[in-house]
């Protein structure tokens, strides 16, 4: 089921406990869709490219620009101004050409959500707006998907896993409304430090390998990370499904996410539909 | 007067509505009365909440409290578990409680 | 002091609450050097690199090989058969070529690592066995330096910065003896997850830039990271100097670096003298 | 004969001296009697170090123990804190205390 080469790519990690064989051959035939190409999308993709995921989807439809090298590391100085998403892709060509990469360089929208999720087994959230995080939680909760989601501001990070095993909380179930404004600006605004990025794009791709070889304990939680405080990380135990929640319990009285105005629901200040990744 | 000492957490841009601190360390009462005819009770996180609004809140009200509780955008976590499987603002206060307040973060 | 392009490309993070114009000068003219060009090495040098460290040493006398593509995520299929130092230089090159590289292909060894380490402000253990760890510990103290060192095996990290403001403990310091090798093999005996050397050697970069700019609080910490533990991350206080560790308090009886056998001392088995990666 | 309540946690490989499990939930004597004697005197970590490896060490003592502690490899924490900074094995054990044994990784 493993060539050669790929039994000696792998193999340091085909030797761990609770890992071998089935668990790369469940990673080679698994899918995952990286929403966001920018500072927590870069390092997610690459670990999960070299760790061998089967099938990669990267969804940005952003071009490089000069300040994105502070922290996105797969993009180049000699990219700029291609759009992200293939230029991830060249990069983890470089690192692992025997895995299948998707480029996606449209926007994510409420009328094309469905479909682009659709064909994955696992998505992450790596965006930097609050109305494509919900578009994101609603159409995986829809879609019956594990939603790896995370977020990064000025040196403080947060992880978690949405819709986990289908009774895990959804980004609604949580925060039910969006931030205010005035207290979360965008990356543009507020400012972030690339390896806040870095680690918690790494985390989602260990997240991620987690889920797919079985290795997940399944109980929801919520990691908060703060590179300058003391203990750095913390570890939030979560509650299951809010049973008032619009997404998890949807009623016919609550619009499909094709008709929801998310921009809107989130105050409609967000300056970028979409994550750009600044 | 009894009172309990709590270590208070800001995050996620909440903060900034603290003194832009991050960390607090408060004493309340363990009893508070609610009105004087009725008898005191022991503090919860609602009474908490009012206690932050009337005592540490520095500005903007509105993006603290709403409807007598925290704004939904506000996850409210006690002792590292979110405050759900705790009883939400039901959920009486002990001495040295760590509770945080965190907002949903968008960056990325 | 920076250009426009500087400003452009660092802003995100000179833009932070505590960091500004003079954080982004000091990494400018900082220098750190990265010792291994492994599965830690590799994030390490990402994130120094795109912050704008002015000045990197990368040291690994190994050569790429197809199974460290699995984590060592600078290195590329193409670049496979030369060595490590090489190529993770040409990958920051292509991040970011405003900052001046040092490349060393040479072993780590006691008579060459005061040299080796001393026109550094900054060191980071990124290396894969007991008597380079002592090595370099030994050396940073005996230069004043700050060492950020990282493990990693299996699903488990460990983080912490030795001889931290030449108060804080060394390696020495905590662990007089080395492991027993019945209990510690190496990556390539015990196996090793990409994401975790990728989440430490990011934590790693983290470090690093927080001492250069000043942000460090300065207290000797711990992290001890387990990817399938629940919680992942924890963090331990730490003591000062031992006052009998004969590296921080040494006497005329100790002998020098230069005529210690780190090898003997960890009792003689490892395989590879100097950290290959695998 | 009254009993505290520990948890333990072994890392860094030394879980494999004990059944390969990390974590571990205890009761220890909190006043244990060292000779017949002798006053009982409270639990400490030298205490604790000797019932692991009568009661739940499996094979290679050599590797956990030397000259009456633990081997010098060996780090203890005291509910996250360096043991040298609790006095080392003369700590006293309190009901609900987390001792952990680590010990260092090589590898990268
Ligand atoms: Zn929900
Ligand atoms: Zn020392």
């Amino acid at each position: 089921m493993l060539s050669l080469p790929e039994y000696k790519r792998y193999g340091r990690q085909m030797i761990l406990h609770q890992f071998g064989l089935p668990a790369q051959l469940k990673l080679k035939s698994s899918s995952v869709l990286v929403v966001g190409a920018g500072g927590l999308g870069c390092p997610a993709l690459q670990y999960l490219a070299a760790a061998g995921v089967g099938r990669i989807g990267i969804m940005d439809h952003d071009v490089v620009e000069l300040s994105n090298l502070q922290r996105q590391i797969l993009h180049t100085e000699s990219r700029i101004g291609i759009p992200k998403a293939d230029s991830a892709a060249q990069a983890l060509k470089e690192i692992n050409s025997s895995i299948d990469l998707d480029v996606h360089t449209t926007a994510l929208s409420p009328s094309n959500a469905l479909a682009t999720l659709s064909p994955y087994d696992v998505i992450l959230d790596c965006t930097d707006n609050a109305p494509t995080r919900y578009l994101l939680s609603d159409t995986a909760v829809a879609l019956g998907k594990p939603l790896v989601s995370g977020a990064a501001q000025k040196y403080d990070g947060q992880l978690s896993t949405y819709n986990l095993n289908n009774t895990g909380p959804c980004y609604r179930c949580l925060f039910p409304k969006p931030p205010a404004h005035e207290l979360v600006g965008t990356c543009e605004e507020t400012g972030i430090l690339g390896a806040v990025t870095g680690t918690i794009g790494n985390l989602q791709a260990l997240e991620a390998i987690k889920i797919i070889t079985g290795l997940h304990d399944g109980i929801p939680s919520l990691l908060i990370f703060s590179a300058l405080a003391s203990p750095p990380f913390r570890s939030i135990k979560l509650r299951s499904r809010r049973p008032t929640c619009p997404a998890c319990f949807p009623s016919t009285s609550i619009p499909p996410i094709q008709q929801t105005d998310y921009v809107a629901f989130c105050g409609g200040l967000t300056p970028n539909w979409y994550a750009n990744g600044l | 007067m009894l009172t309990i000492s709590l270590k208070i957490e800001f995050a996620g841009g909440l903060e900034l509505l603290f003194s832009n601190q991050r960390s607090h360390r408060i004493s309340i009462p363990s009893n508070p009365a609610s009105t004087p005819n009725e008898p005191p009770k022991r503090a919860d996180i609602t009474y908490l909440i009012h206690w932050l609004k009337d005592n540490l809140l520095k500005e903007r009200v509105e993006l603290f409290i709403e409807n007598g509780t925290v704004r939904p955008g506000i996850l409210v976590l006690v002792n590292d578990t979110d405050w759900e499987l705790e009883g939400e603002g039901s959920y009486e206060l002990m001495d040295g409680d760590e509770i945080v307040f965190i907002s949903t973060l968008h960056g990325g």
